[in-house]
Protein backbone atom coordinates (compact mmCIF):
# COMPACT_ATOMS: atom_id res chain seq x y z
CA UNK A 1 0.00 0.00 0.00
CA UNK A 2 1.74 3.26 -1.13
CA UNK A 3 0.94 6.97 -1.75
CA UNK A 4 3.45 8.99 -3.69
CA UNK A 5 3.11 12.43 -5.11
CA UNK A 6 5.16 13.18 -8.07
CA UNK A 7 6.46 17.21 -8.48
CA UNK A 8 7.97 16.35 -11.63
CA UNK A 9 6.79 13.91 -15.19
CA UNK A 10 6.35 10.55 -13.96
CA UNK A 11 7.10 6.90 -16.64
CA UNK A 12 3.92 5.26 -15.24
CA UNK A 13 4.87 2.13 -16.51
CA UNK A 14 8.71 1.86 -14.59
CA UNK A 15 6.65 2.65 -11.53
CA UNK A 16 4.65 -0.07 -11.57
CA UNK A 17 7.53 -2.45 -12.27
CA UNK A 18 9.38 -0.74 -9.70
CA UNK A 19 6.26 -0.73 -6.93
CA UNK A 20 5.65 -4.65 -8.06
CA UNK A 21 9.73 -5.62 -7.97
CA UNK A 22 9.98 -4.23 -4.47
CA UNK A 23 6.92 -4.70 -2.79
CA UNK A 24 5.21 -7.88 -4.48
CA UNK A 25 5.78 -11.33 -4.06
CA UNK A 26 6.30 -13.56 -6.86
CA UNK A 27 3.39 -15.95 -7.64
CA UNK A 28 0.93 -14.75 -5.05
CA UNK A 29 -0.72 -12.77 -6.74
CA UNK A 30 -2.75 -13.62 -10.32
CA UNK A 31 -4.06 -10.24 -11.49
CA UNK A 32 -2.95 -6.55 -11.60
CA UNK A 33 -5.35 -4.17 -12.70
CA UNK A 34 -4.37 -0.62 -13.19
CA UNK A 35 -5.39 2.83 -14.75
CA UNK A 36 -3.14 5.37 -15.98
CA UNK A 37 -4.57 9.09 -16.77
CA UNK A 38 -2.99 11.34 -19.42
CA UNK A 39 -3.58 14.94 -20.18
CA UNK A 40 -5.17 15.31 -23.02
CA UNK A 41 -4.33 18.19 -25.15
CA UNK A 42 -8.32 19.37 -25.50
CA UNK A 43 -11.25 19.27 -22.72
CA UNK A 44 -14.82 19.79 -22.96
CA UNK A 45 -14.31 21.13 -26.86
CA UNK A 46 -11.58 23.65 -26.51
CA UNK A 47 -7.79 23.15 -27.08
CA UNK A 48 -5.68 23.24 -24.09
CA UNK A 49 -1.80 23.05 -23.96
CA UNK A 50 -0.98 22.94 -20.30
CA UNK A 51 -2.33 22.59 -17.01
CA UNK A 52 -1.34 23.56 -13.33
CA UNK A 53 -1.93 20.82 -10.84
CA UNK A 54 -2.42 21.87 -7.15
CA UNK A 55 -2.80 20.04 -4.20
CA UNK A 56 -3.18 20.16 -0.34
CA UNK A 57 -0.16 19.34 1.13
CA UNK A 58 -0.77 16.38 3.93
CA UNK A 59 -4.72 16.09 3.46
CA UNK A 60 -3.88 15.31 -0.11
CA UNK A 61 -1.78 11.82 1.17
CA UNK A 62 -4.13 11.07 4.27
CA UNK A 63 -6.95 11.12 2.13
CA UNK A 64 -4.97 8.75 -0.82
CA UNK A 65 -4.63 6.50 2.07
CA UNK A 66 -8.00 6.33 3.72
CA UNK A 67 -9.13 5.31 0.05
CA UNK A 68 -6.28 2.55 -0.22
CA UNK A 69 -6.97 1.42 3.44
CA UNK A 70 -10.77 1.59 2.02
CA UNK A 71 -10.12 -0.75 -0.80
CA UNK A 72 -8.30 -3.33 1.37
CA UNK A 73 -10.91 -3.66 3.53
CA UNK A 74 -13.72 -4.21 0.93
CA UNK A 75 -11.50 -6.58 -1.33
CA UNK A 76 -8.82 -9.30 -0.86
CA UNK A 77 -5.84 -7.25 -2.46
CA UNK A 78 -1.86 -8.58 -2.31
CA UNK A 79 -1.12 -4.61 -2.60
CA UNK A 80 -2.55 -1.41 -4.54
CA UNK A 81 -0.62 1.66 -5.69
CA UNK A 82 -1.14 5.67 -6.17
CA UNK A 83 0.20 7.71 -7.61
CA UNK A 84 -0.20 11.45 -8.56
CA UNK A 85 1.32 13.94 -10.37
CA UNK A 86 1.11 18.01 -9.19
CA UNK A 87 2.44 20.97 -10.45
CA UNK A 88 2.81 22.26 -14.14
CA UNK A 89 2.18 19.30 -16.73
CA UNK A 90 2.17 19.38 -20.24
CA UNK A 91 -0.39 17.57 -22.69
CA UNK A 92 0.68 13.62 -23.08
CA UNK A 93 2.15 13.88 -19.45
CA UNK A 94 0.60 11.58 -17.07
CA UNK A 95 -1.45 12.82 -14.43
CA UNK A 96 -2.58 9.44 -12.42
CA UNK A 97 -1.93 5.92 -11.84
CA UNK A 98 -3.70 3.63 -9.68
CA UNK A 99 -2.86 -0.60 -9.58
CA UNK A 100 -4.61 -2.99 -7.60
CA UNK A 101 -3.38 -6.72 -7.10
CA UNK A 102 -5.27 -9.64 -5.97
CA UNK A 103 -5.17 -13.44 -6.54
CA UNK A 104 -7.99 -13.41 -8.66
CA UNK A 105 -9.43 -10.55 -10.95
CA UNK A 106 -12.50 -9.58 -10.04
CA UNK A 107 -10.88 -8.15 -6.82
CA UNK A 108 -8.25 -6.54 -8.69
CA UNK A 109 -10.89 -4.52 -11.06
CA UNK A 110 -13.00 -3.82 -8.89
CA UNK A 111 -10.96 -2.32 -6.36
CA UNK A 112 -9.22 -0.63 -9.09
CA UNK A 113 -12.03 1.30 -10.33
CA UNK A 114 -13.36 2.24 -6.58
CA UNK A 115 -9.64 3.70 -5.98
CA UNK A 116 -10.47 5.80 -9.31
CA UNK A 117 -13.32 7.44 -8.42
CA UNK A 118 -12.86 7.65 -4.72
CA UNK A 119 -10.14 9.53 -5.65
CA UNK A 120 -11.75 12.01 -8.62
CA UNK A 121 -14.43 12.68 -5.39
CA UNK A 122 -12.67 12.99 -2.17
CA UNK A 123 -8.43 13.31 -2.73
CA UNK A 124 -7.94 17.58 -2.78
CA UNK A 125 -6.27 17.87 -6.10
CA UNK A 126 -7.42 20.94 -8.57
CA UNK A 127 -6.52 21.25 -11.93
CA UNK A 128 -6.51 24.75 -13.60
CA UNK A 129 -5.94 24.31 -17.53
CA UNK A 130 -4.25 27.10 -20.09
CA UNK A 131 -6.40 27.28 -23.43
CA UNK A 132 -4.63 27.85 -27.13
CA UNK A 133 -5.17 31.80 -26.59
CA UNK A 134 -3.30 31.68 -23.16
CA UNK A 135 -6.32 32.40 -20.88
CA UNK A 136 -6.59 30.07 -18.02
CA UNK A 137 -9.47 28.53 -16.32
CA UNK A 138 -10.17 25.85 -13.11
CA UNK A 139 -11.54 23.09 -14.04
CA UNK A 140 -15.42 22.86 -11.95
CA UNK A 141 -15.73 19.43 -11.59
CA UNK A 142 -14.92 15.70 -12.42
CA UNK A 143 -16.93 13.70 -15.38
CA UNK A 144 -19.07 10.98 -14.21
CA UNK A 145 -16.59 7.49 -14.67
CA UNK A 146 -19.62 5.55 -15.68
CA UNK A 147 -21.22 4.88 -18.79
CA UNK A 148 -25.09 5.43 -18.83
CA UNK A 149 -27.12 4.06 -21.64
CA UNK A 150 -28.28 6.83 -24.46
CA UNK A 151 -31.43 8.24 -23.88
CA UNK B 1 -6.86 31.19 20.43
CA UNK B 2 -4.63 30.67 17.45
CA UNK B 3 -6.22 29.21 14.01
CA UNK B 4 -3.98 28.48 10.93
CA UNK B 5 -6.17 29.12 7.73
CA UNK B 6 -5.25 28.10 4.33
CA UNK B 7 -7.09 28.14 1.14
CA UNK B 8 -6.85 26.54 -2.52
CA UNK B 9 -7.40 26.74 -5.83
CA UNK B 10 -10.16 29.34 -6.66
CA UNK B 11 -10.82 29.74 -3.25
CA UNK B 12 -7.39 31.24 -3.28
CA UNK B 13 -7.80 33.53 -5.51
CA UNK B 14 -11.42 35.20 -5.09
CA UNK B 15 -9.78 35.86 -1.33
CA UNK B 16 -6.32 36.61 -3.07
CA UNK B 17 -4.89 34.93 0.55
CA UNK B 18 -3.52 31.22 0.55
CA UNK B 19 -2.64 30.76 4.09
CA UNK B 20 -2.56 32.93 7.39
CA UNK B 21 -2.16 32.69 11.59
CA UNK B 22 -5.72 34.33 12.73
CA UNK B 23 -6.14 35.06 16.30
CA UNK B 24 -10.12 34.23 17.62
CA UNK B 25 -11.71 34.77 21.06
CA UNK B 26 -14.01 32.67 22.81
CA UNK B 27 -15.48 29.67 20.80
CA UNK B 28 -15.83 29.64 17.26
CA UNK B 29 -16.98 27.32 14.07
CA UNK B 30 -15.43 26.98 10.49
CA UNK B 31 -18.32 29.53 9.45
CA UNK B 32 -17.01 31.83 11.98
CA UNK B 33 -13.49 31.59 10.51
CA UNK B 34 -14.30 32.01 7.07
CA UNK B 35 -16.25 35.51 8.33
CA UNK B 36 -13.50 36.93 10.01
CA UNK B 37 -10.90 36.21 7.11
CA UNK B 38 -13.27 36.49 4.16
CA UNK B 39 -15.20 39.78 6.12
CA UNK B 40 -18.24 40.49 3.77
CA UNK B 41 -17.54 37.99 0.67
CA UNK B 42 -19.98 35.43 1.23
CA UNK B 43 -18.78 31.75 1.01
CA UNK B 44 -19.91 29.86 -2.52
CA UNK B 45 -22.50 27.54 -2.34
CA UNK B 46 -20.15 24.26 -3.25
CA UNK B 47 -17.03 25.64 -1.02
CA UNK B 48 -15.77 22.51 0.94
CA UNK B 49 -13.89 23.34 4.15
CA UNK B 50 -11.76 21.00 6.64
CA UNK B 51 -10.34 21.46 9.96
CA UNK B 52 -6.88 19.59 10.82
CA UNK B 53 -7.53 17.99 7.27
CA UNK B 54 -10.65 16.20 7.10
CA UNK B 55 -13.54 17.21 5.82
CA UNK B 56 -16.08 19.03 8.21
CA UNK B 57 -19.45 21.22 8.41
CA UNK B 58 -19.68 25.23 8.36
CA UNK B 59 -21.08 24.65 11.78
CA UNK B 60 -17.58 22.16 12.84
CA UNK B 61 -16.48 23.60 16.33
CA UNK B 62 -12.97 25.14 15.99
CA UNK B 63 -10.16 24.54 18.90
CA UNK B 64 -6.93 26.50 19.37
CA UNK B 65 -4.43 25.62 17.20
CA UNK B 66 -6.96 23.98 14.49
CA UNK B 67 -5.97 24.02 10.90
CA UNK B 68 -8.95 25.23 8.75
CA UNK B 69 -9.30 24.85 5.30
CA UNK B 70 -11.08 26.38 2.30
CA UNK B 71 -11.49 25.05 -1.32
CA UNK B 72 -13.26 24.45 -4.02
CA UNK B 73 -14.46 20.91 -5.42
CA UNK B 74 -11.61 18.56 -6.40
CA UNK B 75 -10.61 17.99 -9.72
CA UNK B 76 -7.72 15.31 -9.61
CA UNK B 77 -6.95 12.21 -11.15
CA UNK C 1 -6.03 -3.05 -32.33
CA UNK C 2 -3.13 -5.30 -31.95
CA UNK C 3 -2.96 -8.78 -30.94
CA UNK C 4 0.61 -10.65 -29.79
CA UNK C 5 0.83 -14.30 -28.49
CA UNK C 6 4.34 -14.52 -26.78
CA UNK C 7 6.08 -17.56 -26.99
CA UNK C 8 8.59 -16.98 -24.53
CA UNK C 9 8.12 -14.74 -21.52
CA UNK C 10 7.08 -11.03 -21.80
CA UNK C 11 7.82 -8.03 -19.78
CA UNK C 12 3.99 -6.97 -19.76
CA UNK C 13 4.85 -2.76 -18.44
CA UNK C 14 7.46 -2.58 -21.33
CA UNK C 15 4.95 -3.89 -23.84
CA UNK C 16 2.49 -1.30 -22.81
CA UNK C 17 5.13 1.57 -23.14
CA UNK C 18 6.34 -0.08 -26.94
CA UNK C 19 2.40 -0.40 -28.10
CA UNK C 20 1.66 3.22 -26.39
CA UNK C 21 4.83 5.08 -27.94
CA UNK C 22 4.58 3.29 -31.65
CA UNK C 23 0.31 3.34 -31.85
CA UNK C 24 -0.66 5.95 -30.01
CA UNK C 25 -1.13 9.47 -30.49
CA UNK C 26 -0.06 12.03 -27.07
CA UNK C 27 -2.56 14.18 -26.22
CA UNK C 28 -5.64 12.58 -27.25
CA UNK C 29 -6.16 9.89 -24.91
CA UNK C 30 -7.17 10.71 -21.17
CA UNK C 31 -7.66 6.77 -19.89
CA UNK C 32 -5.80 3.41 -19.73
CA UNK C 33 -7.11 0.47 -18.45
CA UNK C 34 -4.52 -1.94 -18.41
CA UNK C 35 -4.70 -6.08 -16.76
CA UNK C 36 -2.34 -8.47 -16.22
CA UNK C 37 -2.81 -11.71 -15.18
CA UNK C 38 0.22 -13.56 -13.76
CA UNK C 39 1.22 -17.37 -13.07
CA UNK C 40 0.12 -17.92 -9.21
CA UNK C 41 2.12 -20.46 -7.59
CA UNK C 42 -1.08 -21.66 -6.26
CA UNK C 43 -4.44 -23.03 -7.71
CA UNK C 44 -7.45 -24.83 -6.47
CA UNK C 45 -5.62 -25.09 -2.82
CA UNK C 46 -2.46 -26.87 -4.30
CA UNK C 47 0.53 -26.10 -4.94
CA UNK C 48 2.05 -25.57 -8.71
CA UNK C 49 5.50 -25.58 -9.90
CA UNK C 50 5.24 -24.55 -13.56
CA UNK C 51 2.00 -24.99 -16.63
CA UNK C 52 1.99 -25.54 -20.33
CA UNK C 53 -0.35 -22.86 -22.35
CA UNK C 54 -1.76 -24.60 -25.23
CA UNK C 55 -3.28 -22.42 -28.03
CA UNK C 56 -5.01 -23.17 -31.48
CA UNK C 57 -2.79 -20.82 -33.99
CA UNK C 58 -5.00 -19.25 -36.39
CA UNK C 59 -8.12 -19.56 -34.70
CA UNK C 60 -6.77 -17.64 -31.46
CA UNK C 61 -5.13 -14.75 -33.00
CA UNK C 62 -8.57 -14.10 -34.79
CA UNK C 63 -10.95 -15.07 -32.01
CA UNK C 64 -8.90 -12.07 -30.32
CA UNK C 65 -9.51 -9.50 -33.05
CA UNK C 66 -13.00 -10.35 -33.32
CA UNK C 67 -13.19 -9.45 -29.51
CA UNK C 68 -11.61 -6.26 -30.16
CA UNK C 69 -13.50 -5.22 -33.09
CA UNK C 70 -16.45 -5.90 -30.54
CA UNK C 71 -15.25 -3.23 -27.94
CA UNK C 72 -14.21 -0.56 -30.55
CA UNK C 73 -17.95 -1.24 -31.55
CA UNK C 74 -19.22 -0.97 -28.55
CA UNK C 75 -16.88 1.50 -26.56
CA UNK C 76 -15.42 5.35 -27.80
CA UNK C 77 -11.44 3.53 -27.67
CA UNK C 78 -8.44 5.25 -29.63
CA UNK C 79 -6.70 2.11 -29.66
CA UNK C 80 -6.52 -1.49 -27.21
CA UNK C 81 -4.19 -4.36 -27.34
CA UNK C 82 -4.11 -7.94 -26.32
CA UNK C 83 -0.95 -9.96 -25.49
CA UNK C 84 -1.04 -13.52 -24.20
CA UNK C 85 1.72 -15.83 -23.58
CA UNK C 86 1.74 -19.54 -24.73
CA UNK C 87 4.16 -22.17 -23.83
CA UNK C 88 5.76 -23.76 -21.01
CA UNK C 89 5.31 -21.08 -18.24
CA UNK C 90 6.60 -20.55 -14.15
CA UNK C 91 5.03 -18.55 -11.26
CA UNK C 92 5.31 -15.36 -11.29
CA UNK C 93 4.99 -14.58 -15.11
CA UNK C 94 2.93 -12.86 -16.79
CA UNK C 95 0.14 -14.70 -19.23
CA UNK C 96 -2.11 -11.92 -20.56
CA UNK C 97 -1.79 -8.59 -21.02
CA UNK C 98 -5.10 -6.15 -22.15
CA UNK C 99 -5.28 -2.45 -22.81
CA UNK C 100 -7.39 0.00 -23.86
CA UNK C 101 -7.14 3.35 -24.28
CA UNK C 102 -10.33 6.22 -24.56
CA UNK C 103 -10.29 9.59 -24.36
CA UNK C 104 -12.29 9.06 -20.98
CA UNK C 105 -12.03 6.66 -18.49
CA UNK C 106 -15.39 4.75 -18.37
CA UNK C 107 -14.98 3.52 -21.71
CA UNK C 108 -11.34 2.29 -20.93
CA UNK C 109 -12.53 0.35 -18.15
CA UNK C 110 -15.87 -1.06 -19.26
CA UNK C 111 -13.70 -2.08 -22.49
CA UNK C 112 -11.10 -3.74 -20.70
CA UNK C 113 -13.25 -5.75 -18.95
CA UNK C 114 -14.60 -6.93 -21.40
CA UNK C 115 -11.95 -7.91 -23.25
CA UNK C 116 -10.63 -10.15 -20.49
CA UNK C 117 -13.43 -12.03 -19.88
CA UNK C 118 -14.68 -12.21 -23.75
CA UNK C 119 -10.83 -13.65 -23.64
CA UNK C 120 -11.15 -15.76 -20.80
CA UNK C 121 -14.68 -17.51 -22.23
CA UNK C 122 -13.79 -17.22 -26.12
CA UNK C 123 -9.83 -17.18 -27.01
CA UNK C 124 -8.72 -20.92 -27.46
CA UNK C 125 -6.05 -21.57 -24.77
CA UNK C 126 -5.68 -24.35 -22.15
CA UNK C 127 -3.88 -24.32 -19.42
CA UNK C 128 -2.51 -27.59 -18.14
CA UNK C 129 -0.42 -27.37 -14.16
CA UNK C 130 2.27 -29.64 -12.82
CA UNK C 131 1.87 -29.72 -9.10
CA UNK C 132 4.18 -30.00 -7.04
CA UNK C 133 4.06 -33.56 -6.89
CA UNK C 134 5.50 -33.51 -10.53
CA UNK C 135 2.05 -35.06 -11.15
CA UNK C 136 -0.03 -32.86 -14.16
CA UNK C 137 -3.87 -31.76 -14.73
CA UNK C 138 -5.83 -29.86 -17.16
CA UNK C 139 -7.36 -26.50 -15.69
CA UNK C 140 -11.12 -27.43 -16.30
CA UNK C 141 -12.86 -24.32 -16.30
CA UNK C 142 -12.20 -20.77 -15.82
CA UNK C 143 -13.46 -18.95 -13.06
CA UNK C 144 -16.04 -16.28 -12.69
CA UNK C 145 -14.99 -12.59 -13.19
CA UNK C 146 -17.51 -10.95 -11.05
CA UNK C 147 -17.58 -10.46 -7.21
CA UNK C 148 -20.75 -11.63 -6.26
CA UNK C 149 -22.49 -10.77 -2.70
CA UNK C 150 -21.64 -13.33 -0.12
CA UNK C 151 -24.32 -15.49 0.21
CA UNK D 1 -13.73 -34.48 -50.45
CA UNK D 2 -10.46 -34.10 -47.83
CA UNK D 3 -10.78 -32.73 -44.49
CA UNK D 4 -8.38 -31.22 -42.06
CA UNK D 5 -9.09 -32.55 -38.06
CA UNK D 6 -7.54 -31.52 -35.14
CA UNK D 7 -7.59 -31.99 -31.52
CA UNK D 8 -6.30 -29.56 -28.90
CA UNK D 9 -5.49 -30.14 -25.39
CA UNK D 10 -7.36 -32.70 -23.07
CA UNK D 11 -9.28 -33.52 -26.62
CA UNK D 12 -5.68 -34.62 -27.77
CA UNK D 13 -4.94 -36.88 -24.98
CA UNK D 14 -8.31 -38.85 -25.22
CA UNK D 15 -7.73 -39.73 -29.10
CA UNK D 16 -4.32 -39.71 -29.12
CA UNK D 17 -4.11 -37.67 -32.13
CA UNK D 18 -3.38 -33.84 -32.06
CA UNK D 19 -4.05 -33.57 -36.60
CA UNK D 20 -4.54 -35.67 -39.45
CA UNK D 21 -6.16 -35.52 -42.88
CA UNK D 22 -9.01 -37.84 -43.77
CA UNK D 23 -11.34 -38.01 -46.64
CA UNK D 24 -14.74 -38.26 -46.49
CA UNK D 25 -17.57 -39.35 -48.99
CA UNK D 26 -20.59 -38.01 -49.44
CA UNK D 27 -22.20 -35.20 -47.03
CA UNK D 28 -21.07 -35.08 -43.80
CA UNK D 29 -21.11 -33.47 -40.78
CA UNK D 30 -18.86 -32.33 -37.60
CA UNK D 31 -20.65 -35.34 -35.83
CA UNK D 32 -19.66 -37.74 -38.30
CA UNK D 33 -16.04 -36.43 -38.48
CA UNK D 34 -15.70 -37.24 -34.75
CA UNK D 35 -17.03 -40.73 -35.51
CA UNK D 36 -14.94 -41.48 -38.53
CA UNK D 37 -11.94 -40.46 -36.39
CA UNK D 38 -12.69 -41.17 -32.85
CA UNK D 39 -14.50 -44.79 -34.02
CA UNK D 40 -16.86 -45.85 -30.52
CA UNK D 41 -15.35 -43.23 -28.20
CA UNK D 42 -17.82 -40.68 -27.51
CA UNK D 43 -17.66 -36.91 -27.91
CA UNK D 44 -17.42 -35.89 -24.32
CA UNK D 45 -20.36 -33.08 -23.22
CA UNK D 46 -18.08 -30.21 -23.29
CA UNK D 47 -16.76 -30.42 -26.30
CA UNK D 48 -16.60 -27.65 -28.50
CA UNK D 49 -16.11 -28.12 -32.12
CA UNK D 50 -14.62 -25.61 -34.63
CA UNK D 51 -14.95 -25.77 -38.73
CA UNK D 52 -12.78 -23.03 -40.16
CA UNK D 53 -11.71 -21.68 -36.99
CA UNK D 54 -15.35 -20.50 -36.16
CA UNK D 55 -17.11 -22.61 -33.18
CA UNK D 56 -19.92 -24.81 -34.72
CA UNK D 57 -22.69 -27.22 -33.87
CA UNK D 58 -21.81 -30.94 -34.10
CA UNK D 59 -24.55 -31.01 -36.75
CA UNK D 60 -23.41 -28.40 -38.84
CA UNK D 61 -22.49 -29.28 -42.31
CA UNK D 62 -18.81 -30.21 -43.43
CA UNK D 63 -17.10 -29.48 -47.19
CA UNK D 64 -14.13 -30.40 -49.28
CA UNK D 65 -10.98 -28.86 -47.96
CA UNK D 66 -12.65 -27.57 -44.13
CA UNK D 67 -10.61 -27.79 -40.91
CA UNK D 68 -12.61 -29.35 -38.22
CA UNK D 69 -11.16 -28.83 -34.75
CA UNK D 70 -12.45 -30.27 -31.71
CA UNK D 71 -11.12 -29.17 -28.03
CA UNK D 72 -12.34 -29.11 -24.17
CA UNK D 73 -14.02 -25.45 -22.87
CA UNK D 74 -11.00 -22.70 -22.92
CA UNK D 75 -8.80 -21.70 -19.97
CA UNK D 76 -6.38 -19.10 -21.06
CA UNK D 77 -6.13 -15.27 -19.59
Amino acid sequence: MAVTIYPDSFDPWQALQQHQDSRLQSGKFGATATFVGTMRDFNEGDDVQGMTLEHYPGMTESQLQLIIDEAAQQWPLEDSFIAHRVGPILPGEPIVLVACWSAHRAAAFDACRFLMEALKSKAPFWKKETLADNSQRWVEKNTDGYSHPPA
Amino acid sequence: MAVKVKFFASMREYLNQSELDISVSGATTVAAVWQQVAGDKPMPENTVCAVNQTQAKPDFAVNDGDEVAFFPPVTGG
